[in-house]
């Protein structure tokens, strides 16, 4: 599989994201960003990965993109679809999924979401959705990926509100709260990838994409980024993961396709 | 909430403008459910032409419903958990309210859909809060009241505690009913189930009205006749969401309505054509 | 009961003895379920066969199986919520072994079933413990110190407490696993899909492995195969219960049972007859 | 319809039983005499009458007698089947019960029921099956009906062991432990009926069945059995009623069949 000719960021984000998926996972699945890199992997190197979304779909294969959290599809394709509240009880609190696949509108330096507000919670500039199921996948899916666009709006050094706990302050803030899970490992970006460090917990430039510069991406971190030791280059899709992934967003609704 | 008299009479078939002016009253505690299916669309539009004001709304998702009875000024608080347009983006009916007061200011209860999903089902079980782990470490905690915090008595370990959610009223569209009044729901059933059973009264719009159930299996999800007070037959009753086996999920008028609610206006007029035409004597947010 | 691995692989295939042998330990914490439908007797004869021994026995309704593991010497320990033979009597291992220790002593835990379905709900949802409004002026919640009372953090409603059940092992029967190894219960549901959540260890005999499993409806009972950690092929592996849609409850053995189950040497007779001689080198009790 | 020749006390007892029951009532059934009154009632005067057994079996039309709680009839003529922690959380603790029946091992004087042992916890004389459902059948109920042979043993001054919490010690016990419920309002004997007196909870008789004597009554009673100051003679069962019994008996399995 040679590298494709060019992609765009985003394609090279979801691949990127894809890629940390593996057939074992049991992948709790948020929509948009998450939902196209988690079927992306099913639908490439990862056909047995398990995919669960909020909806009570468990183990669901859609065939397009679903442009909400419960579309006909997803029930369509799923293995069983259960009530929410055993979703949450016995499927997501009850310890059974590996990775929580989220997006963020804010993230800070230590990996905290935010999904709430911009602003302050009383008066708030602008108004978000909300927590949906984000606070509750972070703190009991094994581990936690986030997909989401780098800018200086969305890498903050602390979110305005924390939605979803990511390593508080970090260090040992997580365990310190009694949560026993590994939480945000992973963060892919359309400029590259951050993880945390081992110690600290701060989040850290481990690889950057094709053709990504240092100073693009400290320009597009609102905190002084760290590099690890070693930054390596993201391997580029291949003509196949680009092939596979055109085709899902070009027969998926428009408005459910990632821009 | 009032504590829910939770044994009921066999349910009363009545017509939509009949079950909403005599279930759904000014100033209640309303939970129109549905996880994205079957979201009671026509019920909610009857509320907003019967005017019904002061109502706290209840609901996971909002979703478009809840924008529009906001926009209506038909709230004055929301209990929630993610309000967005899923896949689209913001409620912009529900932004403006909280953003800027219009139609009128809306007071918030936020929880994560894991607290919303448990106090639902401790309704339903009688009990008067639900306990999770969950909210550890949000500022959910810090800015909900009914966020608390409990030991377990055994292991010490520290549990989130939520009030149970006991709505006045239950607002539902379900597949079908027979004729004795029994509802049988199919496919995503998100919460409807717990809503119906925590709520003091409960409506419950349907496809159709048949003879045979056709339960799929011993263990279908089926709500007895005595556990809802009035059946409607709406049929299409959850569009523009979707009945699994009858309609799907028009997908482009959920990317449309990001237009139409963007601006006031738009809002309004497009609400007068395709919601207020049918009824009358509505009071209009700034028409007064 | 240690604290459960809940993410498995996929299921394995495995024959009864090879199952029981490598999943069901001595000194366990078992828990065999199936509410008067799919009760797993296969594999509670095969642990009897294979002389399994210190087994704390965790069930709501012992019924026969366990009056004959109790009988045979396998259990130091029974937790519980109703032990008699349903619609027949009592169960006369389990009241010799209580009454007169014979052949060893039985310690017991004693629940109500909303006690212990809650118990086992909670261990499946991940919680250290489950609240009810129950247990209120009864003797059990003297004698069980397994039954605390805590306040509701919003109404100080007095709420019992109860410890998740979170067995090493479970063991149920199902109708049928497909070749993926997912399963399907239909039918009386009871408790199934919670003990097998909540242990640490599931293995499953079902009736039959299918291509196609056939589930009735989106909504039907289905554990999928990262849930389980092995599949036997056991057809009629409830019988004397009952399979939803592949036989009946063999009502005359029940009663039958009583006069079988009085007399030790009549029941060791007949387990010698009717269970062991399939296998060997099985501990008899009194043959030491 | 005409009185019936001649009926066994057993068969009073039920028809007695059976009549107590309403079309409306949404009825939890123990199994055994319970089982065999309730389904009377509902192939009688109640047709319409809602069944529940703990099995999880709701809205069920049995066509014979269950030997068991969860025999494969109770699911075959459902309306529909849910899981047990269901049936006991959303079902009876949620409140939707308007009688709970039960049968009895012990009972006393303030209706407080045991099927747990005869004897000491520790070192019983007789160790009987135990709890089930009962005590929060006995709690969440609207109201409850025991149906029990009198028997000195059976009706005793105080139980051996509180299994089902009744009126405890008498008067407003129930309220002060914050019991919402009434608790056992009717228990229907072979001899007769007796309901808690309004005041003390204690229960009287108030109806003797035909041909029993006040000295049977008092003979059976474990303690000083009081009388209401008019205590009616129970109308014997019609011959439609003692037919439907016969019917229902005879057609059911002959361990289901109540002795």
């Amino acid at each position: 599989m040679g590298a494709a000719a060019d992609c765009s960021p985003s394609e090279m984000m979801i691949v990127a994201a894809a890629r940390a998926l593996s057939n074992d996972d049991v992948c709790f699945v948020g929509i948009g960003l998450p939902s196209a890199a988690c079927n992306l992997a099913r639908l490439t190197h990862a056909p047995d990965i398990t995919l669960i979304y909020e909806s009570g779909t468990i183990e669901t294969k859609p065939h397009v993109l679903p442009l909400s959290i419960g579309d006909p599809e997803l029930c369509q394709t799923a293995l069983t679809t259960v009530p929410v509240p055993e979703l949450f009880a016995y499927w997501l609190q009850g310890g059974r999924i590996t990775v929580g696949f989220l997006a963020a509108a804010q993230i800070d330096r230590f990996g905290n979401i935010n999904t709430t507000v911009i602003g302050s919670y009383g008066r708030p500039t602008v108004r978000l959705p909300g927590a949906g199921g984000a606070p509750e996948i972070a703190s009991h899916c094994r581990q936690v990926f986030v997909i989401v666009s780098q800018t200086p709006r969305t890498f903050v050094p602390q979110v305005d509100f924390i939605t979803s706990f990511g390593h508080g302050t970090g260090g040992d803030h997580r365990q310190r709260l009694g949560i026993r899970t590994a939480g945000p490992t992973l963060v892919v970006t359309d400029l590259g990838v951050l993880r945390p460090d081992p110690e600290t917990r701060e989040l850290v430039v481990t690889s950057m994409h094709p053709g990504v510069r240092r100073e693009e991406v400290a320009a597009q971190t609102g905190w002084p980024v760290r590099f690890a030791p070693t930054v390596e280059e993201t391997p580029p899709p291949s003509a196949h993961e680009l092939a596979v992934l055109r085709d899902l967003v070009a027969r998926s609704a428009p408005a459910a396709a990632p821009s | 909430m009032k504590a829910a008299e939770r044994i009921r009479r066999k349910a009363r078939f009545l017509s939509l403008s009949e079950a909403v002016a005599e279930y759904v009253r000014d100033g209640d505690v309303v939970a129109m459910e549905g996880f994205t299916h079957l979201i009671p669309f026509a019920a909610g539009h009857e509320v907003i032409r019967q005017g019904k004001r002061d109502l706290t709304l209840v609901r996971m998702t909002p979703d478009l419903i809840y924008d529009q009875l906001i926009g209506m000024g038909c709230a004055r608080k929301l209990i929630f958990s993610w309000g967005g347009n899923p896949g689209v983006g913001s409620l912009h009916r529900l932004r403006d309210a909280v953003e800027h007061g219009w139609p009128r200011p809306l007071d918030l209860e936020e929880h994560s859909h894991a607290g919303m999903a448990q106090a639902y089902a401790a309704g339903a079980a009688g009990l008067p809060c639900a306990i999770l782990r969950g909210y550890l470490g949000t500022d959910l905690a810090r800015v909900n009241p009914n966020v608390r915090f409990i030991d377990c008595p055994f292991t010490g370990a520290r549990l989130a505690a939520i009030p149970a959610l006991r709505p006045d009223v239950a607002v539902i569209h379900a597949q079908r009913a027979d004729r004795r009044g029994h509802v049988l729901i199919e496919g995503i059933v998100g919460v409807q189930k717990e809503v119906v059973l925590a709520a003091s009264r409960a409506v419950v719009t349907v496809e159709e009205i048949v003879d045979d159930l056709r339960a799929s299996g011993p263990n279908a999800v089926v709500l007895p006749s005595w556990t809802v007070d009035a059946i409607v037959e709406a049929p299409g009753g959850a569009r523009p969401s979707y009945a699994h086996g009858y309609y799907g999920r028009d997908n482009a008028f959920y990317a449309a309505w990001d237009g139409i609610s963007r601006d006031r206006e738009a809002f309004l007029a497009w609400m007068r054509e395709h919601v207020l035409r049918s009824g009358g004597g509505v009071r209009v947010p700034g028409s007064a």
